[in-house]
């Protein structure tokens, strides 16, 4: 096992890590830059390295910074949690280059997923269901006609090198094509340096269900049950929840088995999502795998009892998984509200100085966050600042406890989205279980009336 | 300021930063004191560290630094731009870059910050004289750790 | 600074907490001092009730309350030792026991409140005037509410 | 179901009422006395009434002022919560009386339960395992003597009406006997007005184990497994922990069924929790019934995923039981510290303003409390001011959780146990499980040294 782990982030995930590394009597390193002088994370680790100014490109994005910390602290792993470099090859291949464990996949499976386009060209090779589109790159207008007539509209325009919403354009008309075509290869360009796009059908309010897989070095597999996601603002996720209100026991395990077929395709190790869309008669298509720990992991954790960083750490120590799929079972209902920094009406950021902080407490409420009763919210950085985490017996329950925490959680001096959390958490459609990914945007759409 | 009035200030200040105070007034033979504090600075944890590091990298966070900066005094102090060890002299067998007293002249190199294997040579960026050298040969340094106590405006 | 200073300020802070204020001034023998503190008192959740409660006992708990408290105005309230319902007579057709302005006297019954179905008399724990009658015939009272206003030295 | 809880308690047991109740959609009352006028029970229940001063006898424990409040307020059912009033069989007569139900126990079980050689004696002709002692109270020295003499030294002198270690003798030698029953009579008159006295076998160095119980109006009673509270000082647990790691399943198997004789034994309902001692050759002895819920019950909720208040709730309103007893299933093991605002090593109380506090949170950590940021810690009740509860695939892993969120909880302002519980902890014999209801004591000495 490792005996000191450097954790390349910030925040709720830096903590969070630091707390599993603490829990397995492993040692920890902060790195953090001038503005997070006093995070929890810095005081919580057993050391700390200040690696650059504010700026997160170069602080937490410094790799050079990274890794002369790693090494001035003798660290022999690191821990990248989610943004900053967990999906950068290039820097887990630098880890590796040096010795250091990279804790995730290896980097040649985070340049292979990296790339839509050819993750997606494999999976429909190895039969994974996929949705229609391009075969490979577009190569010219005509081509994307052509593809998109045969399609039918509506389409979509994907970057390959695409993530996050970043980079697509859904195309209703033939004579829309060539322009979404160029709007998503500049924005491809700018933020991914690279401008290849394809195209895939476009479903119509579709739901977004990922299936969590952990994989060891030995390639055993296993698969954790599915997350919902479908609660999205601009393909930011606002509320996660497991398992989803429709997925059953039987597509539950056919989702399970195309998820570990990804993995099994590709030699995934280490912890991953293979991302799905779900349309309105249960057919799923695999969308792409995320080759790290996902903000939404906890909802996991609570209904089936495995600490994913935990394994995540283990596995990338070489150890082999602890249990089987048989032994993954799934105990009641769990639901994360990502509490932002933002207005909950106009989603404006709103970092600032945090002048009260009550976190809510009691059965099972859970609350992921590196926010102190003083603390400030920094403009820099993502403006998630508390994740929310209930659990309960059933859905209804973990809807009421939801409710109830978010009532008692208090922040004042910077404008958060539990307003909004609580009218969507008290949605009749959301309590059915009625979601889609557009959901939000009709709820926000509805509220503007 | 003399270093009485600065305890004074410095006991003040400690008041108000433990009991989270915005403002203190004192005033006493003729003389005033008034700390004021218009947003008070998130507390430290109690859970510091328990151990030092042994790396010596564990020089309590304090607020942002500037790569030079000046304080009051008008002296400048040279920070480190990168994490890595400090070198004070090219080789060990050299002679050190620059001694406390030097006079030095804006772009000589005052150390090496090694990291990644590449030495990286820290300049002066002003000229003026070396009041004092802060870092331990051989010693591990952050990003923004302060190196070297710089007069830019030494009495010749 | 010394010591007997900094237990002078301890002091102050201590007042300031205890008494949820935000500045003291003290002058004294030359020495003034003055402590404030921004910071606005423990506030209320912002989940407070949705809605006020329907049986009127909702009036926002403040500080602790005396059965009978003497105000800066020389005043005195009548507060009610027990939950109950508040009644100015002894039956629906009968005259309050008292009206505002009305003079009164030790021991004198000023109203009913009504708890389990016992009626508990209150009296007056002090002569004076009737300055003030503050809660409705038939209404919730709690332990402490404040019942009626008197004046234990009438301009007679 | 009712539609408003009046909750006759304060302080974290006070605030979990009142969210168990939130998440059913049932109104809540929190009454207060002039000292908790600000606190979150009151703040966070749907209506508050003021019922006296500072002082429990004239407010929590005022009989008159509960019910009034609950007249004026319309409540039709009053949840005790422990202490105060949860076991005054003439408050829930009172209540049974005037129609309002007491969410509890009937009357009638309080008082029986309430005497404990009764109870001792009932149990005994069913044949559930009582330790041997005296058939019934002690008439007179010689009887106790002949007594004595049968059961053979030491043995434990114990006041019928006693309770939480109060009215409680060891006694070695004969000669000591007249002296401790003396003692105990006088301690039993003083605190119980009752000064009958039995005695029974004193076991050494037992473990205190307790099977929690639920009971609805049919008859139809289930457990929930077994706590283990061995980490005690002067009879007051300290540390809970479930499951025990002395009972395996079919000791559980054993306990449980034992329990739910005693449980129909007397016709109990609602909640309860049945109390043994374990020896070290795991023989069981039942030693009473506590007719309530209880400070520990977080940990069997944590393992069993029930909700004990709500269950209790249900169970009052005369809804039957939603499981049977094969649907109880344990998950992981849970450990609670009771973080008590006394010094740590002379248990003096300390109370006083909190001027810090600070929540861990992260997998498998769940505090009650009522503390906030800034409050008081009143000198008038009980120094419990946090319960921290930690979850874990299995002990380890929740002892690290605990050891890692005892490391983050900060309260400033008063003293804490806190210090003692990283102590207790991280104990080799307390890792091992290798507890007794002497630990403490011995633990404590050889800290002295």
């Amino acid at each position: 096992m490792f005996k000191k782990i450097l954790v390349a982030n910030r925040g709720e995930i830096a903590l969070r890590v630091v707390r599993a590394c603490q829990e397995m009597g492993i040692r920890t390193v902060a790195v953090y830059s001038e503005a997070d002088a006093r995070s929890l994370h810095v005081r919580y680790a057993d050391e700390h390295v200040c690696i650059g100014p504010a700026d997160g490109a170069l602080s937490y994005r410094n790799i050079p910074g990274v890794l002369s910390a790693a090494e001035v602290t003798g660290a022999d792993a690191i821990h990248p949690g989610y943004g900053f470099l967990a999906e950068n090859a290039h820097f887990a291949e630098v880890c590796e280059s040096i010795g250091i464990t990279f804790i995730g996949p290896a980097s040649d499976h985070i340049a292979l997923l990296g790339d839509k386009s050819k993750a997606r060209e494999i999976m429909l090779k190895q039969g994974i269901p996929v949705l229609p589109g391009s075969d490979g790159e577009i190569r010219h207008l005509d081509h994307a006609i052509a593809v998109a007539e045969k399609l039918g509209y509506p389409v979509i325009v994907k970057a390959s090198a695409g993530g996050g919403g970043r980079g697509m354009r859904v195309v209703g008309l033939e004579a829309d094509l060539g322009k979404a075509i160029l709007a998503a290869q500049v924005e491809a360009r700018t933020m991914f340096d690279h401008d290849g796009v394809y195209i895939e059908k476009y479903v119509l309010d579709p739901r977004h269900v990922e299936i969590q897989v952990l994989a060891d070095e030995r390639g055993h597999a296993i698969h954790l049950g599915e997350r919902d996601c479908s609660i999205q603002r601009r393909h930011q996720k606002l509320v996660e929840e497991s398992p989803s209100p429709a997925v059953d026991h039987s597509l539950r395990l056919e989702m399970g088995k195309v998820a570990l077929k990804v993995v099994k395709t590709v030699n995934y190790r280490n912890a991953g999502t293979v991302e799905f869309l779900v349309d309105h008669n249960r057919n799923f298509y695999f969308m792409e795998v995320n080759p790290r720990i996902q903000v939404e992991h906890p909802v996991t954790e609570m209904v089936t009892g495995v600490d994913l960083i935990k394994e995540q750490i283990r596995v990338a120590a070489g150890l082999p998984l602890r249990f089987r799929q048989k032994d993954v079972r799934l105990n009641g209902h769990s639901i994360q509200c990502r509490i932002n920094a933002e207005c909950s009406e106009t989603f404006a950021p709103s970092p600032g100085m945090v002048t009260r902080f009550h976190v809510p407490g009691g059965p099972g409420i859970r609350v992921d966050t590196a926010l102190e009763a003083t603390g400030h919210v920094h403009h820099q950085y993502d403006s998630l600042i508390a994740k929310l985490i209930a659990h309960g017996q059933d859905r209804d329950e973990a809807i009421a406890r939801a409710l109830r925490a978010l009532d008692e959680l208090a922040i004042e001096g910077v404008k958060t989205t539990i307003p909004l959390h609580r009218l969507i958490l008290r949605d009749p459609d959301f309590q059915k279980g009625r979601v889609s990914t557009g959901f939000l945007d009709r709820f926000l759409a509805s509220r503007m009336e | 300021m003399n270093g009485e009035r600065h305890k004074d200030i410095q006991e003040l200040v400690d008041i108000l930063t433990e009991q989270n105070l915005t403002e203190i007034e004192v005033e006493r033979a003729g003389v005033r004191i008034r700390v004021r504090r218009d947003a008070s600075p998130p507390s430290r944890s109690s859970r510091l560290p328990a151990s030092p590091v042994d790396s010596g990298t564990n020089h309590p966070p304090e607020g942002p630094v500037e790569s030079v900066v000046e304080d009051s005094s008008g002296l400048f102090t040279v920070t480190s731009p990168i994490v890595g060890t400090f070198y004070r002299s090219a080789s060990p067998d050299a002679d050190p870059f620059v001694e406390e007293g030097d006079v030095v002249s804006r772009g000589q190199v005052l150390c090496i910050v090694e990291a990644m294997k590449f030495m990286n040579e820290i300049e002066a960026e002003t000229d003026g004289r070396i009041v004092q050298a802060l870092v331990e040969n051989g010693s591990t340094v952050e990003y923004g750790q302060p190196l070297f106590v710089v007069d830019p405006h030494p009495v010749t």
